[in-house]
């Protein structure tokens, strides 16, 4: 069988459907298969992403039915190097708690794995999927594992959080659903390609309405202000691993949504007010709301939609160049803060506390970890020679392009409350009085691999960010063509 | 052949037309009755033969979907009782309480034995 | 001759429906919201058989089965919740 | 109350912007256009449905074959509904002793000896009900979906009306699990024949037979049979969550 | 051997000394001196004016070893060998070595880079390299000032650096390149065309130097760090903001000499004002720390006003004050770092006559105040007279002397404040186990000393690579000799005249002060406060350590009113509690959150013409 | 061994009336539908024969069908008695009734004899089943015509027992 | 032609504001009920209703007048011009199990929060905030 794009869906979905039977022969499957499936996953990344940067994008059709007619899959560099960062990034997470999660006992292990894993394969779907409602579909499999496992753990508030983000994610799914309805009753086709193609001819008001409700509806699941005010809560409250795939899974995905329905859909100059705007506010808000935070998963919980915002930002700008921050950023994000949660798990675990005062001087029991957490610290904030000054200064330069000089010192002006509580928490590991001395859970051999893989990344992105600056600018200007979008998916046969 | 058609043709009609009529008077039986115990007695006795009728009608002018129809026929004659009856019952248990005019109540002695609640204010509204 | 019946018996089950629904809406318990939407769902049965016929299509006797199946486990599990034995 | 006018006014907004915009697709318009000459997904399918995969149901063509993935995330979305539920309603040994050591329950009060009777004979006309759905579910409104959720109401009612009407959990795994392996190896099978997933077999048979429309009515099987499970599964999670006393 | 060859060594040496702390904890220290050490070899082994151009992400980097580069990487190198071998003793025992010698080491590299980078994306690498490390080390000693002071110096800092970056960006845009020879040849730094790119380049760099009003982050870092860092941090990165300037200058100069105005009346009066500022504050300080970083934004002050005047001489006055300014403030940190370590403080309440006990430490402080305060023969007082000089002759600007006046001479008064308070005095029993540092402190102290020594009487040595630097970059060049220099009436001063007759006299005066001192002093304990029958409160002034200079003070107490500081802090309060605000409007209310939804959503169907139209 | 053989015709009933719905859905005598049909009802008869009990072949011996479509008629008589007074009461606007519950004892010993008495009840003029506990039968009666057991019995039930009786003995 | 069919020609309007307006009046509904009741099952129902609206609504845009069910059933083999448009039934199928799923999740969040907080009032679940 030669691999194509549709394994990214059907790997998983298979192990899904299996886990439970093999669980009953074998204890540990429900703990082993995903890590074989995502780990296949990144194999199937490595086979497909090179064909696609220098051969061009895939189309993959499915039941034999060539787009429109049938949902196809579309590997463009864009959604290649996503889905590549994506299956990596799930498989890490993965790595990372398998013996965390040996001290949950029985079932519950089974319905944690199949569940973190179906979010990274809904995920994929929504980055790979070139049919509008097919997307829906992906969307509601990351949005329902993502609800169950923010409700994950019962000795935390963890149901509050999952009755926000259901309630949000289904105000998200309706709007998504008319959005859809209407672009469907205009253009008659749900493949996004023959969409952009017959746009042009659809009534600017209809089109508008349409492009409200889709934008509202990412926007919900990009973290977008001021509908995300379930992050926050579901962040906090899921497994540390969870919380890391939120950011680096379900996050990236979301932003490409929203890039996919922004540049390919509508054009991008009627949505790129709008997008700076809101980018700009959420930015604002998440940043300002973290630095008042006292829970350190919640700090960087609003953290993230700070970094989403930036994305936004940078989307809307529009440019090559901020497009090529935009999606340097995201890989960034996605990795750093991986790093940030799993360290940061790591912390709590110790501690058995979220709050941030318990953080002082932590780096006596845990210097490794406290290492790491604060390499991703100076990274997130964009300090060089990180990974993550790279990608900011990308996206000021594109906003540079656009003379847009008050954006830029907001965005620089953020960026300063946002240096100032990570700054603080680096303060309080290494110089904090401590105040208690709980027993010490060192971090397992599989958890350190994976944190230092992923501080090996930042570090080495930030040295030679030309081992990928090549492929993020095919990436960041295939997404700007949109004609070569259309073309190359209407044209498979 | 014809003929034998056409009778069932014309039965087939009366049925229908007999039927509606009385599932609109179930239906008003259920909307002018004072209780609700009084209400499923209009509503389901109405409903279920006009129902029944309605449908062997439809049957006896499309012979072919007989068979077919009649599987409902008999579905409705068994559910549709076991369905009021299992409204009233679960009602009276709730606390639902019927009008009495003829001083005779057997069954309250029995629900109040089950833990019938006193007052009409616990029953449930939705 | 057809017609008008059909149509005279489209409109009375029309009609009861919108006096079952009168009974719905008002209430005023639970139980008799209840009982409205069992004799609804039974002239709904009705009602589907008859636009089979109406529209010629025998597929649609299938649905009006499934929705006395389904209206009846419906009631069967309101009635167990009015009781409040869930 | 200023509070109640503020969301009817917002909502108000809202539906004048849906009224609008949906008035420029109006209502009974054909919008499917010459079915001979497809030039909408609509049409496209209404002529190759029959023509080409012998399904005279043509939104069970759209469903299984067409639309076929969207289909598969379907029934992974319940699934993982079925997963999510089980995991956040799972009762730990601490919860347990938490509430007392009480064991949950689905029905707390017996119900009319009555019902119960006409629940033993509706039992399998239902359930059987419910398969005529699926397997026609290529020929008539059914389908997998429709046919599961049939099945899992016939178990909702044995729930409801027997206390001790349980379920064989193992067999519901398997047949859960294995129906849905089915689905992607059906799936898989297309890919590795035909080179694309899901594609259906050349040979579909004649419109209206049981036996036609290809693979389409054997995927509707197995997705009637992973619906029922997951449904039923669904339901006794749910209703398997009040606490009783010893 | 390349440029980055000395980079990668400080760079990997970070990493060495990181890890092999966790190995033998003795060898922290040594290791790291050696790798600055092979630093510094490699630095002086690099080619004079060698050209490296790399190319990172499509920028093209552009690293080169001019007379510029050279000069500033010597004072970056030559602090940085000289604060590493102080620190082998001084950080003895401390914890979190590893911690410490590794973010020194990349700090020292991040300024070394920004020597050498002329294109402005190095720059701003390496620039923030070095201003992070600096906060990790100025976070060091106490975690508690992190919520407030610690991090008062990365918010400004980094104010200052999104300056540059913003100027940065908006200068690639209009140029099309970051390679500064090309942006000065454009006219980037112009006032004329993109007035913000320079005024916001010059922003950023003047936080570094620590100007008025971005000076308050200066005095508590200064004196938190640990002192060995301290060293490096006042002597050398604030020069790293002299070093910005000076690229603004040419740029200025470059582009035909638009905005020069600017650049000169205003950062000329910044640089007076701070240094009027510094001064002021330094004199009122209790401790030896805080008066030497109050001392060091003055003397920052004289340094930006000097190259506020953007002519020969003031270049001159401005590099060469640098120089000494890293020399002797570089001493006198060490000098206080010395004896809080010995002393176990540095408040000049505790102890006092530490002359007996220290007397090489207390030569090294004396040589360093005396060039301090700018007093003949020491290398000080070449500085000032070239800045004297330069303000009266080239730019007329006699206001701005007398500002510079006032402010020397008040600095004899918390010269003379460090000198007593530390070493004079009567020394109290609690002193009498007090050592003198090892020669590992001592020695570096001497050097330090030695180069204000030297310069006194041969300022020639740093006039050489000075006026190279300026000639490099096409900068007004003064003429210049080895020890004579020149006034506008040409009388000439020879200086090495001038420095041994000083010498024979400072001798001769010391001589007899000891002598006669023996037998007059009585000693009674400084806090013996046994006076006739009355019992004093705490407050009451019975020693010369509290409240030294109350008169003068009180004579000048309107001017403490204006406290900057005051300011900032209360604008950081007013911004937290707005941020405290601005979270509430996550009020946890599932309901509310679904509000928020549906008015954005009705709030973009409204308006949706107006958005996406 | 006679345990077995009954099982065997449990299933074997079971089998075949499901079969025979089977056909009423399909209507049709395609191999292919009646094959499948076998097949599923085999299946959902070895699922549910345990439950599935009422309905013993000795019902469908010839004496019993005579009864049976007895029966039916008697049953088809109150139902459309019922139909017709319930039109007069709906219809009346004074409401004529005189509702109340009654209860009686029942004859019967067969559940499911009992299920169709209470049906059957249900469905005729006036009177509705709410619970049957044991042998005793709880009616609304909306015209209360005599609230002692023996009158209730004789008005309610009485017609229809009298057949019952004779299937289910 | 019977005289349903003439109905829904001669009174499309009419039908439109019946078809569209019923769905946009159960969104609207749905949605007053989710942001203004109290009671979390309550709100669960508020969002099946919307999501009931939806799938009325993608149901009316697929009604084509007189046409019938998109399916070939004997006698219909060539109906195909005849017949309604069969990709929003489709999708309206997967919206609903979609939609369903949702629903059960939901409850079951009621349940663990009526188990924790003893409370099925939305405005007593703000223990996450800020
Ligand atoms: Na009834
Ligand atoms: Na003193």
């Amino acid at each position: 069988m030669v691999i194509s794009p549709v394994h990214y869906i059907v790997a998983p979905l298979a192990a899904a459907f299996f886990i439970p039977l093999l669980n009953k022969l074998y204890d540990d499957a429900a703990r082993v298969v995903p890590g074989i499936v995502l780990g296949y996953l990144v194999v199937v990344s490595a086979v497909l992403v090179p064909q696609v940067l220098y051969n061009g994008p895939i189309t993959e059709i499915i039941a034999g039915w060539r787009p429109p007619f049938g949902i196809n899959l579309v590997m463009t560099p864009f959604s290649a190097i996503l889905a590549l960062l994506v299956s990596f990034m799930a498989f890490v997470i993965w790595l990372y708690g398998f013996r965390f999660r040996r001290t949950l006992k029985g079932g519950v292990v089974m319905y944690y794995e199949i569940l973190q894993m179906m979010m990274t394969a809904g995920a994929l779907g929504i980055i790979l999927t070139g049919d509008l409602f097919n997307m829906f579909v992906f969307v509601e499999i990351a949005g329902i594992t993502a609800i169950s496992l923010s409700a994950f753990y019962r000795d935390r508030d963890g149901a509050e959080a999952g009755f926000k983000y259901m309630l949000l994610g289904s105000l998200a799914s309706v709007f998504l659903l008319l959005g859809i309805l209407l672009l469907y009753t205009q253009t008659h086709s749900l493949n996004m390609a023959q969409i952009a193609e017959r746009m042009p001819a659809v009534a600017q008001g209809v089109k508008i309405i349409a492009l409200i409700f889709l934008l509202v509806s990412l926007g919900i699941e990009a973290e977008m202000f001021p509908l995300n005010s379930w992050a926050p809560d579901a962040y906090s409250q899921a497994p540390s691993p969870t919380s890391a795939a939120f950011a680096a899974v379900l996050g990236v995905a979301a932003v490409y949504a929203l890039a996919r329905v922004s540049y390919t859909l509508f054009d991008a100059q009627s949505v790129s007010m709008f997008l700076m705007v809101m980018g700009f506010l959420t930015m604002f808000f998440a940043e300002t709301a973290a630095i008042a935070q006292t829970d350190l998963k919640r700090m960087l919980a609003y953290s993230s939609m700070g970094q989403m915002g930036l994305v936004m930002v940078a989307l809307g700008i529009g440019n090559e160049t901020a497009l090529f921050g935009a999606l340097f950023l995201i890989i960034n994000h996605a990795v750093i803060k991986a790093l940030l949660f799993m360290t940061g798990s790591y912390f709590i675990y110790n501690n058995n506390s979220k709050r941030l005062v318990a953080l002082n001087g932590i780096h006596k029991r845990l210097p490794y970890v406290s290492f790491l957490f604060s390499l991703g610290a100076l990274a997130i904030i964009g300090f060089p020679p990180f990974s993550g000054f790279w990608s900011k200064f990308y996206i000021l330069s594109g906003a540079a392009k656009r003379e847009l000089l008050p954006l830029i010192i907001g965005i620089l002006a953020i960026t300063i409350v946002e240096m100032t509580y990570y700054l603080r928490v680096i303060g309080r590991i290494y110089f904090g009085k401590e105040e208690t001395e709980p027993a010490s859970h060192k971090p397992s051999i599989n958890a350190l691999v994976a944190m230092t893989s992923l501080a090996v990344i930042i570090v080495v992105l930030g040295l030679y960010p030309g081992l990928i600056s090549g492929y993020l600018h095919k990436a960041s200007m295939f997404l700007l063509d949109k004609q070569a979008y259309i073309q190359n998916v209407l044209s498979v046969k | 052949m014809e003929t034998v058609l056409l009778i069932l043709h014309y039965a087939g009609l009366f049925l229908i037309l007999l039927g509606s009529v009385f599932l609109f008077l179930g239906a008003l039986g259920i909307y002018r009755m004072p209780d609700l115990y009084n209400r499923l007695q209009a509503g389901t006795k109405a409903s279920t033969l006009g129902a029944m009728s309605t449908i062997l009608g439809v049957g006896l002018i499309q012979p072919s979907w007989f068979i077919k129809l009649f599987i409902i026929v008999i579905f409705i004659a068994l559910a549709n009782p076991l369905s009021s009856h299992a409204l009233a019952r679960a009602s009276y248990k709730a606390g639902v309480k019927p009008i009495i005019t003829s001083d005779t109540d057997e069954y309250a002695a029995v629900a109040d034995e089950a833990g019938r609640p006193k007052t009409e204010k616990n029953t449930q509204t939705l | 001759m057809t017609a008008i019946v059909i149509n005279i018996a489209l409109m009375l089950i029309g009609t009861a429906a919108f006096i079952g629904l009168l009974r719905f809406v008002k209430g005023p318990t639970a139980a008799d919201r209840a009982v409205a939407s069992d004799t609804l769902s039974v002239i709904g049965i009705a009602g589907l058989v008859l636009l089979a016929y109406v529209f010629r299509r025998y597929i649609y006797t299938d649905l009006a089965l499934v929705y006395a199946v389904l209206g009846f486990i419906g009631i069967i599990v309101i009635a167990r919740f009015i009781e409040r034995a869930l | 109350m200023l509070k109640k006018i503020f969301v009817l006014f917002l909502l108000t907004v809202t539906g004048v912007a849906l009224w609008q915009s949906f008035r420029h697709a109006p209502f009974g318009e054909n919008r499917v256009g010459d079915v001979e000459n497809p030039e909408t997904v609509s049409a496209f399918y209404l002529k190759h449905s029959p023509e080409t995969l012998h399904t005279a149901n043509s939104v069970t063509a759209i469903v299984v074959n067409f639309r076929g993935f969207d289909t598969l995330g379907e029934v992974t979305v319940l699934f993982l509904a079925a997963t999510g539920l089980a995991s956040i309603l799972y009762r730990r040994k601490e919860d347990e002793e938490e509430e007392g050591g009480h064991l949950p329950v689905r029905v707390k009060l017996k119900s009319s000896t009555l019902v119960r009777t006409g629940a033993k004979i509706l039992f399998p006309l239902i359930l059987l009900l419910g398969i005529y759905v699926f397997v026609h579910g290529h020929l008539t409104p059914g389908g997998g979906f429709q046919g599961g959720a049939i099945i899992a109401t016939g178990f909702l009612l044995m729930f409801i009306t027997y206390k001790r009407f349980n379920v064989n959990h193992k067999i519901m795994v398997w047949l859960e699990s294995l129906s849905g392996l089915a689905f992607v190896l059906i799936g898989l099978y297309g890919l590795v024949a035909y080179g694309s997933f899901l594609q259906n077999i050349p040979w579909t048979g004649r419109l209206n037979d049981l036996i036609s429309g290809g693979l389409i009515p054997l995927i509707y099987i197995f997705i009637g049979i992973k619906v029922a499970t997951e449904l039923t599964n669904v339901l006794d999670t749910l209703m398997n969550t009040k606490p009783r006393k010893k | 051997m390349d440029i980055y060859v000395a980079l990668l060594i400080l760079f990997g040496g970070a990493l060495v000394a990181f890890f092999i702390d966790d190995l033998n904890r003795r060898w922290t220290g040594p290791v790291a001196l050696a790798f600055a050490l092979a630093a510094a070899v490699a630095f002086a082994l690099t080619p004079e004016g060698q050209h490296l151009r790399l190319s990172i992400l499509g920028f093209d980097l552009h690293w080169q070893q001019d007379s510029a580069a050279r000069f500033f990487g010597w004072i970056v190198l030559g602090l940085t060998v000289l604060a590493l071998i102080y620190s082998v003793k001084y950080m003895e025992g401390k914890a979190r070595l590893g911690y410490f010698y590794a973010v020194f080491l990349m700090s020292a590299g991040g300024m070394l880079g920004v020597s050498v980078s002329r294109d402005l994306i190095s720059f701003f690498v390496f620039w923030e390299i070095m201003t992070w490390t600096s906060f990790l080390l100025a976070i060091y000693n106490a975690y508690y000032g992190v919520e407030t002071k610690g991090i008062k110096y990365i918010i400004f800092s980094s104010i200052g650096a999104y300056a540059m970056l913003t100027a940065i960006v908006m200068a690639g845009h209009y140029y099309h390149t970051y390679d500064l020879a090309d942006l000065w040849q454009a006219g980037a730094f112009s006032f004329r065309s993109y007035w913000y790119i320079p005024a916001s380049l010059m922003l950023g760099f003047a936080v570094k130097a620590a100007v008025v009003p971005f000076h308050v982050w200066a005095p508590d870092v200064y004196a938190k760090t640990p002192m060995s860092f301290t060293t490096v941090f006042s002597g050398a990165m604030s020069k790293m903001g002299v070093l910005g300037l000076l690229v603004v200058l040419t740029g200025l100069y470059a582009g035909g000499g638009d905005g020069m105005f600017w650049f000169r009346w205003i950062l000329g009066w910044l640089g007076g004002i701070t240094a009027v500022a510094g001064t002021l504050q330094a004199i009122r300080q209790n401790d030896a720390k805080y008066l030497l970083a109050y001392s060091s934004v003055a003397q920052l002050g004289y340094i930006v006003t000097a190259l506020a005047t953007g002519t020969r001489l003031g270049l001159m006055a401005a590099l060469y004050l640098a120089v000494l300014h890293a020399a002797f403030k570089g001493a006198l940190f060490m000098v206080a770092g010395a004896v809080e370590k010995q002393a176990g403080t540095t408040d000049f309440r505790e102890i006092s006559g530490l002359i007996k006990r220290m007397p090489w430490t207390f030569f090294v402080a004396l040589v360093s105040v005396i060039s301090l305060a700018g007093v003949p023969p020491l290398g000080g007082f070449v500085g000032k007279w070239l800045l004297y000089e330069s303000l009266i002759t080239e730019t007329h600007s006699y206001f701005l002397v007398i500002v510079i006046f006032f402010s020397s001479t008040a600095a004899f008064l918390y010269a003379y404040r460090f000198l007593f308070g530390l070493f004079l005095g009567q020394a109290e029993e609690e002193i009498k186990q007090v050592k003198e540092a090892s020669w590992w402190m001592l020695l570096p102290m001497l050097v330090l000393a030695a180069v204000s020594i030297v310069t006194g009487m041969y300022p020639g040595l740093i006039f050489k690579p000075a006026a190279d630097v300026l000639a490099g970059w096409g900068l007004p060049v003064p003429d210049w000799h080895m020890s004579i220099l020149l006034n506008r009436w040409g009388n000439q001063v020879d200086l090495v005249t001038v420095g041994s007759t000083v010498g024979v006299v400072f001798v001769l005066v010391a001589i007899y002060i000891t002598l006669k001192g023996r037998k007059t002093t009585k000693w009674v304990s400084t806090k013996d406060i046994s006076t006739s029958g009355e019992i004093p409160s705490p407050q009451d002034n019975l020693t010369f350590q509290r409240g030294f200079f109350k008169p003068f003070e009180r004579a000048i107490g309107r001017l403490y009113d204006w406290d900057a500081n005051g300011i900032w802090e209360d604008l950081g309060a007013a911004l937290e509690a707005f941020f405290g605000f601005v979270r509430k409007i996550y009020t946890g209310n599932a309901q509310t959150y679904a509000l928020y939804v549906i008015v954005f959503l009705v709030v973009l169907l409204i308006f949706a013409r107006r958005i996406f139209g | 061994m006679k345990k077995q053989s009954i099982r065997f015709k449990n299933y074997f009933y079971t089998f075949t009336l499901l079969w025979l719905l089977w056909y009423a859905f399909t209507t049709s005598l395609q191999p292919a539908e009646l094959t499948v049909g076998a097949v599923l009802s085999l299946f959902v008869a070895w699922i549910t024969v345990k439950y599935f009990d009422c309905c013993d072949p000795i019902l469908i011996y010839p004496g019993r069908i005579v009864y049976f479509v007895g029966y039916f008629f008697v049953f088809l008589r109150a139902l459309i008695k019922a139909n017709f007074d319930v039109a007069r009461r709906v219809i009346n606007p004074k409401l004529p009734i005189n509702p109340g519950i009654v209860k009686f004892e029942s004859k019967l010993h067969n559940r499911f004899a009992k299920m169709v008495l209470a049906n059957s009840i249900t469905l005729t003029p006036g009177t509705l089943t709410v619970d049957v506990i044991g042998n005793t039968f709880y009616i609304h009666w909306i015209d209360v015509k005599g609230g002692d057991p023996e009158t209730a019995y004789k008005e309610i039930a009485e017609p229809f027992e009298r057949i019952l009786l004779k299937i289910y003995g | 032609m019977n005289s349903f069919q003439e109905v829904f020609i001669r009174y499309r309007e009419l039908m439109e504001i019946a078809v569209y307006g019923v769905a946009i009046l159960l969104i609207f509904i749905g949605l007053y009920a989710v942001l203004t009741k109290k009671h979390l099952v309550k709100v669960v129902i508020g969002l099946s209703i919307m999501d009931a609206g939806v799938n009325l609504l993608f149901v009316g845009v697929g009604y084509i007048t007189n046409h019938t069910a998109p399916i070939f059933s004997p006698g219909y083999e060539d109906a195909a011009d005849k017949m309604v448009d069969p990709v929003p039934q489709a999708l309206v199928l997967t919206a609903i199990v979609i939609g369903f799923a949702v629903t059960a999740l939901a409850l079951s969040l009621v349940i663990r929060l009526y188990r924790h907080h003893k409370t099925a009032n939305i405005e007593q679940l703000n223990s996450l905030r800020w």
